[in-house]
């Protein structure tokens, strides 16, 4: 009964290949009442740093992970608890404390991390979390994967099914792309959703995945619950051309990092595992001709060559746009294209990738809207 | 004065293009040396002394001479003193014309023969009455016979040495003399062949062996023999002619090698591994004596299986066939005799005992 | 999808993906696939250390052993490229230059330019190098700057599973011809590596650790002595870059340098004796290029001018080793770093 | 005209005689023009040895590859590559067939199939080997021809290719250019076997010696073994005793050979008198048209020699080019 009031905060697994992380600085003193989504701390892991959120109410009773020091996944690192529970119990509950369940028995439970389906467009990857509630489909941009939703599909499955796909000439899915378009990419997911047998689900997509999803809730309003659209593509014509230019053409570290730093308001977010990894991507066979010949047919001359906001503001479907202040790649302004019709949201302090650098925010935004729209 | 015996190892024998189109034999110098050594050491068997050998430069003589020198570091006296005939050496069938001329002229009893049918050839052209000893490294080989050259040397060594009577130890040979007059200057060549003649109509020598029948017209043979290979099988399967009988066969095929027309069809082993589909329109007994002047007007004239000739319809070419033309050491003979009468015992039976 | 396989694993995995992509490709050496003309198995080695096994089951005669006869089949896979296929030679021990050089400097390496850029030769001709594996002088050594000296050759030689498939693909795919150098004692280490085909491009080191402190520069199985020396060298606070040269022509300047300016300090390491090696070359070339950027005179940290030796006590003295190479950083870091030295 | 006795028709044989025509007054003109310090570097000739490239090369197509020799204009003519460029890559001008890069040793065409003169003596042996592997993997019938002379026969690289070539049976034919010398050294000392049919023998496959100066015996010998090479029958060796009408190369004095054996070899085994003569003498082409064809050779020779003098040479930047496909 006791330790249901005290709440421990724990080393958090950020994507499925974390198993540990260094804790880089706190932000909140011991002692701080803390309301749910503060900046707890910062924690850095091979592959990003980013600011861990409190899920929980009160007072911050003790800090117990060391800036410097690296915790595995689910290592006690701080103690809430309101300012009545003693410090005895708290000190007895810090001392019988086990970090719970090691990697391997959480995989067995979780089963295999990866699923992949056989679709009409090719193999698809996919990560499913969550049993029950409604279904969310995450879509990713352009040159990204489903990992980009690392601090995302966890928070969302706590409340629905989440499923977050790689597309086609994406991430570990088939390089092929028939034809490099929206339409195409639409067909895909579809594709996939028969695959896995959803029939609607609610669409977050960020950037060109938000073309997708509004594409498909366009063409197939039947299947589309709501959409969520992350720093979307398809609602102005500008892009930064040099960024993509340069993600398409970049074939070494020293090309790529400085391109990738475009995507986030705070650069030093990009560490060399994200770089390696990217390079990994782009050097896989086919990946490089699906890169061109999408850039060349979304995205050529540095202008979007669709814009779908007029269509989706008729469609009536429950729309949420989120977009990053800071956005290098889409302006944050495109935001206003649904302002009528949307729940508009632009996040200070974050960039393209506001899904991961304002984790919290966008999490609880995606939330509500896709609580109000099921 | 002890008889001196000549030999004639032709270094560059079967290497012509058989080879490459019927995996002909290609025997190799250092066997064709050690051939010689082993003839050597049958001729100083019978006391042959010494031998007089064709230069050249492929490589026969310094393997022979090295086989030699090794025998007499070990101390061992198995071979005659090798003389080799001072004249320059030009790798063509003229070492071997030359080389007998001089080796009948320096009185040689007989002529060992590495080499095939043109080598022996050669050799007959020029040895008027030196006896011949063939051994076959050639690739037809119709005319030497096939044995363990030890046995050519042993029985040339008798029949040198006097132990064997002339009359068994030779034997006479025919052979067919070409004649070509040119009618454009009206010289005349002289050609033979101790085998066959054989006529084509591609006018060109080329490569000189003879393997393709579709040009193949007339055939002309000294003896026909169903055992030997090459074009001279063609006359032995339709009617035997011994070496020993006077007069030869001639036989007239078809052309384009046309086997359907009224013709006598024949698979003949016309090159060592390549059995042919000839046609035959005719063969009749070609008596000695007799010039034959052939129907084809234009040409070539492949001798003992080499093109060496070739004519146009202006020139006047003619065939003749002569018994008795030159000798040879009758092997089966004088080894015949010599184990009749003992010659290799301790005591042989006396020569006149045989008779 | 990503698992963990060896650099052996990795190379055979390369080779049938290349293989199963383009029928130009063919793969020929010694022992390659073991026991032709033989009464037993078929397939019976797939190399000497097993590297091609397997891919005899899968692609049958585009497998091809060879006498042993390298002139022969090294220039065979070299005639073979300039008339259209990519042919993957192996050499076995790199070691087996010597008896078919000619072929290798002199025909391959010359074709392009001797023929004024009307000749491709995309010829791969990998094989073994390396000391450790207790095979002495004649199977050991690391001839890497023979091959670097050449124009027109292109060197690789890889420090880990990961990158020896992508390189191998890429020589497999470039045009030119490719030195493909396998260290024998990194045949059995693992990593992760991507089940599908994919091109690492030449010219692109690795940086496989920052650091501010000091740059070492290596390629090979000392790469990984460089980070021992790197993760001790940390527990002191001296933090170093160490730079993975993967590819030895072309060569990564670019990274060499920019690392060199921010550190002002370098130790290069190579496996080859110390005359004329890539560690002579990158320190003559960071001389040259970044001398105001240096604090401290560079170290080289190299194998002894000498045979490779057999016995293992001497062996293990002859590659460098991690304590050698902190050292090396160690004197870059003294006063008296900037000091001249006389190698052994 | 005469009925053709010969196994090429008319325009062939004018062919033949063009192609050797044309290699003797190339090499002929070379071997007056390098005297005069026109020409840099070391030049080989081929004069006296037409009949062999000759003979061999009417068999071939642009899909067929050889390997010369430094001995290497003669096959190359032969093999189709353009006269021009290979005077102006002799006179080391940018509009050679190498762009100047490789000189008298170096001139290659690989879209005509000649993979390049060799200034490494047997190196093609090893290379031929391939470019037929890569026929056969291909199953295109195409055949690979190597030449070495007798000196470089002896090489370990064409000795390992005879093996290879026969374990593999590649289509691959092994010419032998016998004329005689190895450089300075006679045939008879350096090579040990003494008959190159043996050799094959040695090595599994037939061997074949001709005659090297009468075009029709190298040609007959050469369809023979070309054609069981494209058929799959393996590798063979062709070995044509021939002359050499010059020095190993420009300036040699010769003393090694006996005397009058070059005004001998020149009078009775002149390759070209040898066919030009049966050809007239069977009444299949008329003097005229030879000598016809001789002025017009000796025009083409006179206008690459003026084409390639005219020529611009390479510049600063063409020194760095290809050395790589991409680097």
């Amino acid at each position: 009964m006791l330790n249901e009031r005290i709440k421990p905060i724990v080393m958090p697994k950020w994507g499925l290949s974390m198993s540990e992380g260094k804790v880089t600085g706190w932000l909140k003193r011991p002692g701080s009442t803390i309301s749910i989504g503060d900046e707890l701390l910062e924690v850095e892991t091979d592959k990003i740093t980013n600011v861990v959120e409190a899920g929980e109410t009160g007072v911050l009773r003790r800090v117990l992970g060391e800036p410097g020091t690296v915790y595995p996944v689910k290592a006690l690192i701080a103690v809430l608890a309101e300012p009545d529970v003693p410090d005895d119990d708290i000190d007895a509950f810090i001392s019988t404390y086990a970090v719970p369940a090691s990697e391997d028995d959480g995989e067995a439970e979780a089963g295999p991390q990866y699923h992949t389906a056989e679709t009409p467009a090719g193999t698809i990857r996919y990560a499913k979390r969550g049993e029950a509630g409604p279904t969310v489909l995450l879509v990713h941009g352009f040159g990204g994967d489903l990992d980009n939703w690392l601090f995302t599909i966890d928070a969302l499955a706590e409340k629905a099914t989440v499923y977050a796909l790689d597309l086609p000439g994406h991430g570990q899915s088939t390089k092929r792309i028939v034809d490099p378009s929206l339409s195409s990419l639409s067909q895909a997911v579809l594709g996939f959703l028969d695959a896995v047998g959803v029939e609607r689900a609610h669409f977050v997509g960020h950037s060109m995945g938000g073309a997708v999803s509004m594409r498909t809730a366009l063409d197939a309003p039947g299947r589309v619950a709501s959409l969520s659209l992350i720093a979307s593509a398809g609602l102005g014509e500008r892009i930064d051309h040099g960024y993509i230019q340069g993600f398409v053409g970049a074939t070494s570290r020293r090309d790529l990092k400085p391109v990738l730093e475009t995507l986030f308001a705070d650069r030093g977010l990009v560490s060399r595992q994200m770089v390696d990894d990217l390079l990994k991507y782009k050097r896989l066979d086919g990946v490089d001709e699906a890169l061109r010949a999408l850039s060349a047919s979304l995205f050529a001359e540095g202008r979007q060559a669709s814009v779908l906001a007029a269509g989706i503001a008729d469609a009536g479907t429950p729309t949420l746009v989120v977009w990053g202040e800071e956005d290098r790649v889409i302006p944050a302004d495109h935001a206003q294209a649904l302002a009528s019709t949307a729940q508009v949201a632009v996040i200070p302090g974050a960039g393209h990738m506001v899904q991961m650098e304002a984790a919290g925010k966008v999490n609880a935004l995606l939330k509500d809207h896709i609580a109000k729209a099921d | 004065m002890a008889p001196v015996v000549g030999i004639v190892a032709n270094p560059v024998s079967a290497r012509d293009i058989r080879r490459v189109v019927a995996n002909a034999t290609s025997l190799q110098i250092a066997d064709r040396a050690n051939i010689l050594l082993r003839v050597l050491a049958a001729l100083h068997a019978c006391g042959v002394r010494d031998v007089l050998m064709m230069p050249e430069n492929g490589g026969i003589r310094a393997h022979v001479e090295r086989g030699m020198m090794r025998a007499r570091s070990r101390g061992e006296d198995i071979y005659p003193a090798l003389h080799t005939v001072s004249m320059p050496v030009t790798g063509t069938v003229a070492d071997t014309h030359h080389a007998t001329a001089e080796m009948r002229r320096a009185g040689v009893s007989a002529l060992v023969v590495l080499g095939g049918d043109g080598t022996h050839r050669a050799v007959a052209a020029e040895c008027g009455t030196v006896p011949i000893a063939g051994i076959s490294t050639g690739t037809n080989n119709a005319f030497p016979e096939h044995r363990e050259p030890t046995i050519t040397g042993l029985a040339t060594g008798l029949a040198v040495t006097g132990r064997v009577p002339p009359h068994i130890a030779f034997s006479a040979n025919k052979r067919i003399d070409v004649s070509l007059v040119s009618g454009a200057t009206g010289a005349t060549v002289t050609e033979m062949a101790l085998v066959d003649v054989a006529l084509v109509t591609e006018r060109y020598i080329g490569a000189r062996a003879l393997w393709r029948t579709e040009n193949f017209r007339e055939l002309y043979v000294t003896f026909a023999d169903p055992e030997v290979i090459g074009m001279s099988a063609i006359a032995g399967l339709l009617e035997p002619v011994g070496r020993d009988e006077s007069g030869g066969l001639m036989v007239r095929l078809s052309p384009d090698g046309d086997c359907r027309k009224g013709v006598t069809t024949l698979h003949a082993p016309i090159a060592p591994g390549m059995m042919a589909r000839v046609g035959i329109t005719d063969w009749r007994r070609m008596p000695a004596g007799v010039a034959f002047v052939p129907e084809v007007s234009a040409g070539s004239v492949a001798l003992d299986g080499e093109r060496e000739l070739s004519f146009s319809e202006r020139d006047r070419l003619s065939l003749t066939l002569r018994d008795d033309a030159f000798r040879t050491v009758n092997v089966a003979a004088v080894m015949r005799h010599a184990g009749q009468n003992r010659l290799l015992t301790g005591t042989p039976v006396p020569v006149t005992a045989a008779f | 999808m990503s698992r963990k396989i060896s650099m052996k694993q990795a190379i055979n995995e390369a080779l049938d993906l290349e293989m199963r992509r383009d029928p130009t490709v063919i793969v020929m050496g010694e022992d390659i696939v073991g026991g032709t003309g033989a009464q037993g198995e078929d397939d019976a080695w797939g190399g000497v250390l097993g590297v091609t096994k397997g891919l005899y089951a899968k692609h049958g005669d585009r497998l091809m052993d060879t006498p042993l006869s390298e002139s022969a089949y090294i220039g065979a896979a070299i005639g073979a490229a300039a008339c259209g296929l990519r042919p993957v030679a192996e050499l076995m021990f790199l070691d087996f230059m010597g008896v078919c050089f000619d072929q290798i400097f002199n025909q391959a390496a010359k074709f392009r330019y001797m023929f004024g850029g009307k000749a491709e030769t995309p010829v791969v001709i990998r094989g073994m190098v390396g000391a450790g594996f207790r095979a002495a002088a004649q199977h050991s050594q690391m001839l890497t700057p023979l091959f670097t000296h050449i124009p027109g050759l292109k060197v690789v030689c890889p420090s880990n599973a990961y990158d020896a498939k992508g390189l191998l693909i890429q020589s497999i795919r470039d045009n030119d011809p490719v030195i493909f150098c396998e260290h024998k004692n990194l045949y059995g280490l693992e990593c992760e590596v991507p089940a599908e085909s994919y091109a690492i491009p030449f010219g692109e080191a690795n940086v496989l650790r920052d650091g501010d402190d000091v740059t070492i520069v290596s390629y090979g199985l000392t790469v990984h002595r460089a980070m021992e020396a790197a993760a001790a060298l940390a527990k002191d606070g001296t933090e170093a870059e160490v730079i993975d040269l993967r590819t030895l022509s072309p060569i990564d300047w670019d990274t060499i340098v920019e690392s060199v300016e921010r550190t002002g300090r370098l130790v290069v390491v190579d496996e080859a004796h110390p005359r004329c090696n890539l560690a002579t070359d990158i320190a003559a070339f960071v001389g040259q290029n970044a001398f105001g950027a240096l604090k401290a005179g560079i170290q080289m940290v190299t194998a002894p001018h000498t045979p490779v030796p057999f016995s293992p006590s001497l062996e293990d003295l002859y590659v460098p080793s991690a304590d050698s190479i902190a050292s090396a950083v160690r004197r870059t870091l003294s006063p008296k770093g900037a000091s001249p030295r006389i190698a052994a | 005209m005469a009925q053709n006795p010969f196994p090429l028709g008319k325009d062939e044989l004018l062919k033949a005689y063009r192609t050797m025509r044309t290699i003797r007054e190339f090499e002929e003109r070379l071997h007056v023009d390098f005297a005069k310090g026109d020409i840099p570097g070391f030049v080989h000739l081929y004069a006296g040895e037409e009949a062999c490239a000759t003979g061999i090369m009417m068999h071939l197509n642009d899909n067929d590859r050889i390997a010369s020799t430094h001995r290497g204009h003669g096959h190359c003519i032969a093999k189709g590559v353009d006269v021009h460029a290979m005077m102006a890559e002799i006179y080391g001008r940018s509009t050679g067939a190498c762009r100047g890069k490789g000189g008298s040793m170096h001139i290659a065409d690989l879209s005509k199939g000649m993979m390049g003169a060799n200034g490494i003596l047997g190196a093609g042996a090893p290379l031929i080997c391939g470019a037929a592997l890569a026929a056969k993997v291909r199953g295109d019938r195409g055949v690979g021809i190597t030449f070495v002379g007798d000196g470089a026969s002896n090489q370990g690289t064409f000795l390992e290719s005879l093996n290879l070539a026969a374990v593999w049976n590649l289509p691959v034919v092994f010419v032998v250019e016998n004329n005689g010398y190895a450089e300075s050294t006679a045939m008879e000392w350096a090579v040990s076997c003494d008959s190159y049919v043996d050799r094959a023998t040695g090595f599994g496959m037939p061997g074949v010696t001709v005659d090297g100066t009468d075009f029709f015996a190298v040609y007959e010998a050469a369809g023979e073994i070309i054609r069981r090479a494209r058929d799959g029958g393996g590798p063979a060796l062709l070995e044509c005793n021939m002359v050499r009408f010059y020095g190993h190369f420009e300036g040699d004095a010769q003393t090694y050979r006996a005397k009058g054996e070059l005004e001998a070899i020149r009078a009775s085994r002149d390759c070209l008198t040898i066919l030009s003569e049966r050809l007239v003498e069977a009444g299949v082409i008329g003097r005229d048209e030879l000598q016809a064809v001789d002025r017009e050779v000796n025009a083409l020779i006179e206008d690459a020699v003026r084409a390639a003098k005219a020529a611009p040479l390479p510049v600063a930047e063409d020194l760095l080019r290809d050395v790589y496909v991409s680097y």
